[in-house]
């Protein structure tokens, strides 16, 4: 199971990076498919295979697409791998690496410094889940019924397309002035 | 789940209730009045269930929440601040184009999340209660999408919000980590205050919480937020969601007692010294009131922090009387902005603000007692709740908190002058006489605006009020 | 396997989402970003939930998806808004609110 | 409780000028005159009980009156009066009448709003007199700021803004640090007793560690130096002074800067005793500093309300002195010094509003030979210069000769350097006169003398000043029911 | 008796308020009898008084009276208290008797004037206050009677405000007696701190048994008492102002300036003898100024062509007889001189004051000439001061007074012949300028009309005084000529005996010395100034004299000395701080913090990547602190 750690963490790390750099957004996501693959390797090799397999339905699956739905729909193909081509010039991402490098050298630190412990490598009882979410964590649980309905109404609101009006009286004229433009 | 439970989880379930009916209202198509209305009574049935409910009072629902005096009386200061929210939204909508029937699910939501803030005991509720607060608070934000800059400010608080609660999961499960444990009791039972992978965890999420509370240096979304949002939403993140946030801070570490854990407290007295020192620097020459104000939160976030640093009863009591202070006076003069601003323009500008006081008196003295109190001047709650503070800071010995929250209250003070000196000034702008609202409009934020300074003064002047209130509930389950 | 191997292998993914959220300039892709960091969060419950045998971190797990999956639906409704306002998804474009330093 | 009725009439009072001065301005003036004035009254009459008589009971107050304020901070609503707040009441009401009296025609727009921040101010400062709860000293202390603020804000001159912050950061910057001494004398007295409380009676049995002391010391004498104001500090007054109102700066130069000076007498030489006997010598290098630096300031000014001020300093500079000799001869000519500085200083700030009021300048270069047109007014503004400096038969004279005469036994040094002030004030006084009063004629039109309103007010000064000045025993037996 | 003691400073000051407050509603004429009566009617009582104290002196030598606690503070207690001694007497006398002659004289010469009120009152005001200061009982009564006249001094000297010249003066005489003032004033607080009490009588008791003789401490405290007269006396090094105090109208000068309140100073001394005594190293002081300062002022008073100038120097120069004779022990001659002084040189006032007047206010004596026969009263009455003022022989009361300070000047105790000497010379100096004042002014050719004589109100003080100037000195003679001591034998009740050095030269021989001095200098003026005046000229084109001439005009330049040295770096140093430099250090906090606002508002740049990277600095710094801790 280390060697299947170890391997997946790799993988899904060199991903991410892969993720990270690349221009065009349909391969990034692509990549970024492939880290969360990892990611559900390495659950599965921490004994977590319910949330393996959530993580590949759920992140990989549903998620990703919204993301490739919209990137569709806005068409960003060429011009955005251009744009960001220009943006990626050493100065603008060697600062932010520079401080990621060490935050990141202060977390291993003190993660380190913390001390560790073997994790059992035993899968744990996949029936306790849902125990617990319906038993103990049923308000969380509702909680978060809350929350994805948070969720949609205000991408329901958000996303409404809508012209700007200034006034609901004024909306004919400007449709007229519209139109008359087109023709 | 027993019934005494269920009793003390009624108002939390009326709260989301109220969301629910929110959408039945808006799926058999009511109007924005009847919603208002319903939405007002069912605040109140929160409120007089909350009342009702006291005597069961504390109870713990294992092992996400746990209602005590403490969650009640922060949940009601939360309740009371969305009432008047509510109240002066449906000012501010009425008069404008939009939709505003989401706007109230959101709000609901968004005060179920703050409200269950403040009873969580657990990371899991604690997790929700934020999300759900930011995920609606996201929408409402950016709810007038059409207006300039409402979604610049939506997109800027929803990047930084995700970045920010993906900091604190990876705090929390360090702290897992560590403790083996998401329960705030359980967690204090096994720390070992040095832990690093704790003090790491700490840390992380102190930048979730700080970025709720604007605290610097997770301040810097507050000023452009305040200022995209509309005025209703700009007061609700102002008071409702620093309040939930600080009631669930305040409650880990209390839990944990962190106060006596040397690096927390450093960390904390930090923050407070920096919050204090440049929320009021860049408020000195500002001149947008929505940005100013967003300044002078951010500085008045590092005072309550001196008040969170002794770990007391008197510390809390000081942050509650603060909190209470805070949101009564962030809420005028949101009131008064709203109640000045014109259709298409909020009135966040200082100019609109000239010579208030020849043009519209009432509203110009409303609007200064409000900033003498934020300033901390006596006779307003505002001076009280310094003193609290100062009071539970000095007994501490915090000294240089406490001689940083001297210092740049002073410098603080010129900004407000700055406001109450324009209000003044001579040169009377000609308010153009558009559309002026319904009388009845008028005589609802009048009245409200009346109560909330009848409160300011009440509270500044004979704070003994209220003051046995805040001890009584803040006793109930400890 | 230690504890400490997974969480070290958290804490670089979380960070390459930081990494990311502050080197691109495409909002999609700063959501991107954000999605990898509560991602690494994440993998550090599920860790934990294994060490100490608890379906908890699990359990956590479920509700960062859920969070997740939200708030990419207003995220993404809002990125529709920036490009139909802005025709752009250059964050560097959004500044328009910020202090005016008056002289 | 009458003690709260001084208070209650005048806030009430203020509350119905604003109201009423909607209908009628001129019933505003009415109810402010009249409220002070029942002030005033009411406060002779406590005079006369118990002030006049032999007093033979060992307790030196003569009124007290105790309720619970905020209990849970052991804050009580506690007033009382001893000779010394009787004569500052005395002074206040007073001051604040003719105060009154010389905003009755300069006032013109806002008059409701303008009487009732002046009765607040009046409030405030009558609070500060009697309060002996520390709390509530502090809480009085800042509420007669903000009526102040607006008053120069609103009604003062072309750079009234500034001077209105300027005025409102430095003495809430100060009232900030004694709020903080004030918690500490609070907790570190609670610590030691057992009891939390803000009470005067009560702390002042606190011992405290020389250090502590030192430290919960100075904060209180910054609030106080401040607003005194001593030297480094003085910066706020000239601004303040030269742009408020006549009115306005009559309270502020008469009654607000004693503030100062009335808490350190009340509180800080009895709290920390020990402490204040040690930082004596620097309080009097300052005060003898503040003497010299603000003669020389006023000297150089072309404001005449500028000048004035800094002739302010320079006076107080003499009560800072005097207090910190720890002389009971010192110590009655500062009491002495506050009162006919409030008179005189006040009454040269009513002329220089008068003048202002003709000749529609404060620049002391565009005035000169007045006395031609104006030689009523030239004979109380001579009378007036003379007492600025103390000239004997006039009341600044008995103070500045009590003091030196006290101080000079504390410290000659400092004594003899002081006494230049005497030179320096006959320097700038003069200086005014001439450039005001005598001199060539410049204003060609001709002006009207004082009348019959300004007489009234010139004249009760003049009187008052003069009697102090033959007369100085009533207010030191007034005093000495205090320090005996 | 004694109950009406307050009577003589009251009834001056009655009329200075009957004046200052409704002056303007009255006539002239109601002005002037109110004006003069009051000082008539006081000089009508104080003279009842001094009858009554000559045949039936009092107990203890004073009649006292205290009217009401002044002021009573722990050990400190002093009253407004009068007490009339001797000393006291002969003062109130001058005061009162002079005044009233120079309160008649004013009704006439003031009588054009607009401020007619204002000039009485402010002369009341001061015989007021000069009663004060001599009656006074206690040292702070007589500190107000003397800042008092300083302020009437100030008042009168600017009487004519509107010349910035005269107001300039007025604040310069102000300026400089409070300097010695101030001197005095700390003389007080170290005889307090000393004594416990500022009563003159307990002083006088109390100083001799507490402290030690010429110990620094009574020496520091009789300096201070000295600075004090000679700010008031005009004796160098304060002795700048006076010259300047002519801006005044000529009563005044004869008042205030030449008859009374100059001689406070020697009032103070006199009276304070008690301290003076115990320190002989500071009456030496004391002779010393007196001598410089008549040397100083008689060589001025040579070259000066004003006519009011002359007079005031010479008025320094005579005070410095005083204070040379106060020095030296002679108690009773300096207020003999300061005696006959007062009728003389107030004499001379008020004549110049005529002249002046009858000439359109011509000032200048080499504009003047001839004025023998146009007026000969005043001629006559001014040659009768001139006579006293230069001393001549028997037949000026000038001649007995300064004979015996010349005398004593060597005699005395603390006499020296180099003293003597220098009053030797004044004495010739006096003697030559006052002959070469008369003679310009009154002989020669006349250069300006004239416009009408004085009247009678003018003329009958002036006789008055002249008949004066010629007998009051018959009433002291010198004792080797006759015995005549009516007037030290009145004073030497107030003051210390007089010590006489053991072997001196005979009497004789100093007063031949004394006269021929006299008269050389009568003769030097009469050859220069009448004789042939072509010296005169002659010397005028020599670099080294007119230098000399000019040297002695400006007053021995104390004038620039003390502009280039006080006054000049004192406005350098007020203007330059005009703006309070303190001021800066707060307007420099101000805009530290604009400018950091303007710094911290950088990083509220809208972009979101800068806030996220605060974000993550924020959490570095806050991990940071952890490895630090």
């Amino acid at each position: 199971m280390n060697y299947l750690f170890y391997i997946s963490s790799i993988v899904a790390i060199a991903a991410t990076v892969m993720v990270i750099t690349r221009h065009q957004p349909v391969h990034a996501l692509l990549y970024l498919v492939v880290s969360f693959l990892g990611v559900a390797m390495i659950f599965l090799s921490l004994g977590a295979p319910f949330v393996a397999t959530l993580e590949i339905i759920l992140y990989a699956g549903a998620i990703i697409v919204l993301f490739i739905f919209v990137v569709m729909m806005l068409n960003l193909g060429r011009e955005s791998a251009i744009q960001e081509k220009q943006w990626m010039q050493p100065k603008t991402w060697i600062g932010p690496s520079i401080l990621t490098v060490i935050l990141l050298a202060e977390l291993l630190l003190l993660i380190v410094m913390g001390g560790s412990t073997t994790i059992p490598q035993q899968t744990v009882d996949l029936k306790k889940i849902p125990l617990s979410l319906y038993g103990e964590y049923i308000i969380a649980v509702e909680l978060t019924g809350f929350l994805l309905m948070a969720g949609i109404v205000g991408a329901a609101h958000i996303g409404r397309h809508k012209k700007k009006y200034l006034h609901r009286f004024l909306k004919q004229e400007e449709d007229a002035v519209h139109f008359s433009s087109k023709t | 789940m027993t019934h005494q439970q269920l009793m003390a989880l009624l108002p939390f379930m009326e709260l989301a209730t109220a969301s629910i009916v929110i959408i039945l209202l808006i799926a058999f198509r009511q109007g924005h009045t009847i919603i208002q209305i319903i939405g007002f009574l069912m605040m109140c049935l929160v409120i007089f269930t909350m009342w009702y409910v006291r005597d069961v009072l504390p109870q713990a629902i294992m092992p996400l929440l746990i209602v005590d005096g403490y969650g009640a009386l922060f949940t009601g200061l939360i309740i009371f601040c969305v009432l008047v929210v509510g109240l002066f939204s449906y000012i501010y909508f009425e008069e404008r184009e939009e939709n505003p029937r989401e706007y109230y699910i959101l709000i609901f939501l968004s005060t179920l999340g703050a409200a269950i803030l403040t009873i969580s005991r657990h990371f899991i509720s604690f997790f929700i209660g934020l999300e759900l607060l930011s995920v609606s608070l996201y929408a409402l934000i950016a709810y007038l999408r059409t207006r300039n800059n409402a979604v610049e400010a939506g997109i800027k608080y929803l990047l930084l919000a995700a970045l920010t609660s993906a900091f604190l999961l990876f705090g929390m499960a360090l702290i897992y980590m560590d403790t083996g444990s998401m329960d705030f009791s359980i967690i204090a039972k096994k720390l070992d205050s040095s832990s690093p992978l704790f003090i790491a965890g700490f840390s992380l999420i102190m930048v979730a919480v700080g970025f709720k509370l604007a605290l610097v240096p997770f301040h810097l979304w507050a000023a452009d937020v305040y200022q995209g949002a509309p005025p209703p939403v700009a007061s609700f993140i102002a008071t409702v969601s620093k309040i939930g946030v600080f009631a669930v801070l305040l409650r880990f570490a209390q839990e944990l007692h962190l106060q006596s854990n040397h690096s927390v407290m450093t960390i904390v007295s930090a923050i407070a010294i920096l919050s204090m020192i440049t929320g009021n620097i860049l408020a000195l020459r500002q001149q947008n009131i929505k940005r100013l104000l967003a300044y002078s939160s951010i500085a008045h976030f590092g005072y309550l922090l001196v008040a969170f640093l002794p770990g007391n009863s008197r510390g809390v009591e000081a942050a509650a009387f603060y909190l209470i202070a805070y949101a009564v006076t962030i809420l005028i003069a949101f009131g008064v902005m709203i109640l000045l601003s014109a259709k298409d323009k909020d009135a966040d500008s200082l100019s609109v603000y000239r010579g208030l006081f020849w043009e519209k008196p009432f509203v110009a003295v409303v609007l200064s007692v409000a900033l003498l109190s934020l300033a901390g001047i006596p006779l307003t709650a505002g001076f009280i709740g310094k003193f609290y503070v100062l009071m539970a800071g000095v007994e501490q010995q915090a000294w240089l908190p406490v001689i940083v929250l001297v210092v740049t209250s002073v410098i603080g003070l010129y900004y407000y002058l700055r406001i109450i000196s324009t209000l003044f000034s001579d040169v009377a702008v000609v308010i153009q006489k558009e559309k002026s609202l319904h009388p009845f409009f008028y005589a609802a934020s009048y009245a409200a605006l009346v109560v909330l300074v009848m409160m300011l003064l009440g509270f500044g002047v004979v704070p003994s009020i209220i003051i046995p209130g805040i001890k009584q509930f803040l006793l109930i389950g400890n | 396997m230690q504890s400490y191997s997974v969480l070290v292998v958290a804490a670089i993914l979380f960070v390459l989402g930081l990494l990311g959220v502050l080197t691109r300039r495409n909002i999609i892709f700063i959501l991107i970003s954000v999605e990898i960091m509560l991602n690494a969060a994440g993998v550090a419950f599920v860790a934990a939930g294994a060490r100490w045998g608890q379906p908890d971190g699990q359990v956590m797990f479920l509700f960062i998806l859920a969070m997740a999956a939200s708030e990419v639906s207003v995220g993404l409704a809002l990125v529709m808004q920036v490009y139909h306002q802005h025709k752009t998804l250059d964050v560097s474009k959004l500044n328009n609110l910020k202090d005016d330093i008056e002289t | 409780m009458i003690l709260v009725w001084l208070i209650v009439v005048l806030l009430s009072g203020g509350m119905l000028c604003w109201l009423i001065a909607r209908w009628n301005p001129m019933a505003a003036k009415w109810i402010a005159l009249f409220a002070v004035l029942a002030d005033l009254a009411i406060l002779m009459n406590i005079w006369l009980q118990y002030g006049r008589g032999t007093h033979t009971s060992t307790d030196t107050w003569m009124i007290q009156y105790q309720t619970a304020w905020i209990p849970s901070f052991g804050i009580s609503f506690h007033v009382a009066i001893d000779g010394l707040s009787m004569i500052l009441l005395l002074l206040t009401f007073f001051l604040g009448t003719l105060a009154v009296l010389c905003s009755w025609k300069e006032i013109h727009n806002r008059t409701g709003f303008y009487y009732f921040n002046l009765l607040w101010t009046l409030a405030g400062i009558s609070g500060v007199f009697v309060a002996l709860d520390l709390f509530l000293f502090y809480f009085f202390w800042e509420v007669m700021l903000v009526p102040m603020y607006l008053l120069i804000l609103i009604w003062g001159d072309k750079n009234r803004r500034y001077a209105a912050y300027k005025f409102f950061i430095f003495t809430q910057a100060g009232g900030l640090l004694m709020l903080l001494s004030i918690l500490s004398l609070y907790f570190t007295h609670g610590a030691k007793n057992g009891t939390y409380s803000y009470d005067y009676f009560s702390l002042l049995n606190t011992q405290l560690e020389p250090a502590t002391a030192k430290w919960i010391m100075i904060g209180f004498m910054i609030a106080f130096v401040i607003k005194l104001p001593m030297v480094p500090f003085h910066s706020w007054l000239p601004d303040a002074h030269s742009e408020a109102p006549t009115a306005g700066s009559l309270i502020l130069a008469g009654l607000l800067l004693k503030t100062g000076a009335y808490g350190i007498i009340r509180f800080v030489l009895p709290l920390f005793h020990q402490a204040a006997v040690d930082i004596a010598w620097w309080a009097m290098l300052f005060g003898v500093i503040g003497i010299i630096y603000g003669a020389m300031m006023a000297f150089a000014q072309t404001d005449i309300k500028r000048l004035i001020a800094y002739t302010s300093v320079s006076h107080m500079g003499f009560v800072l002195t005097g207090i910190f000799a720890f002389r009971e001869i010192a110590m009655q000519g500062v009491v002495m010094q506050i009162v006919t500085h409030g008179i005189s200083t006040g009454a040269l700030f009513v002329l220089a509003g008068m003048i202002k009021e003709r000749l529609h300048t404060r620049d002391i270069e565009k005035m000169g030979g007045l006395w031609t047109s104006m030689p009523a007014m030239g004979g109380v503004a001579m009378l007036f210069t003379m007492a600025s400096l103390g000239l004997p038969v006039l009341g600044n004279f008995i103070a500045e000769f009590l003091i030196l005469l006290g101080t000079f036994q504390a410290n000659v040094l400092l004594t003899v350097l002081a006494s230049t002030g005497l030179v320096f004030s006959a320097l700038y006084s003069l200086r005014m006169m001439q450039k005001v009063f005598l001199g060539p004629t410049t204003s060609g039109d001709k002006l009207t003398d004082i009348t019959a309103r300004e007489l009234i007010i010139l004249a009760t000064l003049s009187i008052a000043i003069v009697l102090l000045g033959l007369y100085p025993q009533t207010v030191m037996d007034l005093l000495s029911y205090r320090l005996h | 008796m004694q109950e009406v003691l307050f009577l003589i400073p009251a009834l001056p000051l009655m009329g200075f308020l009957i004046l200052s407050l409704a002056g303007r509603h009255l006539s002239k004429q109601v002005i002037a009898v109110v004006g003069a009566g009051v000082v008539c009617i006081a000089a009508i009582v104080t003279i009842w008084l001094g009858i009554n104290f000559l045949q039936a002196p009092p107990e203890n030598g004073a009649y006292t009276e205290t009217l009401w606690r002044w002021m009573s503070v722990a050990n400190f207690n002093c009253s407004f208290s009068f007490r009339i001694d001797a000393l006291s007497l002969v003062f109130l006398f001058v005061i009162t008797f002079v005044g009233a002659l120079i309160h008649i004289y004013s009704a006439g010469f003031m009588k054009h004037d607009r401020d007619y009120a204002r000039f009485f009152a402010s002369m009341n005001l001061f015989v007021c206050a000069m009663l004060i200061l001599v009656m006074a009982d206690n040292l702070v009564l007589l500190y107000l009677g003397w800042e008092g006249v300083g302020l009437c001094s100030y008042l009168l000297i600017g009487f004519w405000y509107e010349t910035t010249a005269n107001v300039h003066a007025a604040n310069k005489a102000f300026y400089i007696t409070r300097i010695g003032d101030t001197a005095m004033a700390i003389g007080l607080f170290l005889l307090f701190r000393e004594l416990g009490t500022l009563d003159i009588p307990a002083i006088q008791k109390a100083a001799p048994e507490h402290f030690i003789k010429s110990s620094p401490l009574i020496t520091s405290i009789a300096l201070l008492l000295l600075a004090g007269g000679m700010g008031k006396s005009a004796q160098v090094p304060l002795q700048t102002w006076l010259p300047d105090a002519m801006a005044g109208p000529s009563p005044v000068s004869a008042l205030i300036h030449a008859a009374t309140m100059v001689t406070a100073g020697v009032y103070l001394v006199a009276r304070m003898h008690a301290v003076f005594q115990l320190s002989p190293f500071v009456m030496n002081i004391t002779a010393v100024v007196g001598a410089v300062t008549l040397l100083i002022a008689g060589c001025s008073a040579m070259v000066q062509t004003d006519i009011k100038r002359i007079l005031a120097y010479s008025t320094i120069s005579q005070v410095g007889y005083m204070f040379l004779a106060l020095g030296v022990g002679a108690w009773s001659a300096g207020i003999f001189h300061f005696f006959t002084h007062a009728f003389f040189k107030a004499l001379l006032f008020l004549a110049a004051g005529a002249v002046i007047e009858s000439l359109h206010h011509e000032h200048g004596i080499f504009k003047m000439g001839g004025l023998k026969n146009k007026l000969p009263i005043v001629f006559y009455t001014f040659l009768a001061g001139a006579a006293a003022l230069a001393a001549l022989p028997f037949v000026s009361a000038g001649f007995f007074s300064k004979d015996q300070i010349l005398w004593y000047a060597w005699s005395a105790n603390g006499g020296n012949p180099l003293l003597w000497l220098v009053a030797l010379a004044g004495a010739f100096i006096t003697a030559f300028y006052t002959t070469r004042l008369m003679l310009v002014v009154f002989w020669g050719e006349i250069k300006t009309d004239i416009s009408e004589p004085p009247g009678r109100l003018m003329t009958w003080p002036l006789i008055i005084l002249a008949l004066l100037s010629i007998v009051a000195g018959f009433i002291e003679w010198p004792h080797n000529l006759m015995h005549v001591t009516l007037f030290s034998d009145v004073v030497q009740k107030a003051l210390p005996p007089l010590t006489e050095k053991d072997i001196v030269p005979s009497e004789y021989i100093f007063q031949l010395i004394a006269v021929a001095a006299t008269l050389t200098g009568i003769y030097t003026g009469y050859l220069l100034y009448k004789k042939n005046t072509a010296i005169v000229a002659k010397w005028k084109e020599v670099p080294a004299l007119v230098g000399l001439r000019n040297f002695f005009f400006s007053g021995w330049r104390f004038d620039q000395l003390y502009h280039t040295l006080f006054v000049r770096p004192f406005m350098f140093v007020t203007s330059l701080n005009k703006q309070d430099v303190i001021d800066k250090i707060y307007t420099g906090i101000v805009s530290i913090f604009q400018w950091l606002n303007g710094i911290f508002s950088v990083s509220q740049d809208g972009s979101v990547r800068t806030y996220v990277i605060s974000v993550l600095i924020g959490i570095i710094f806050i991990l940071a602190l952890q490895f630090f801790l």
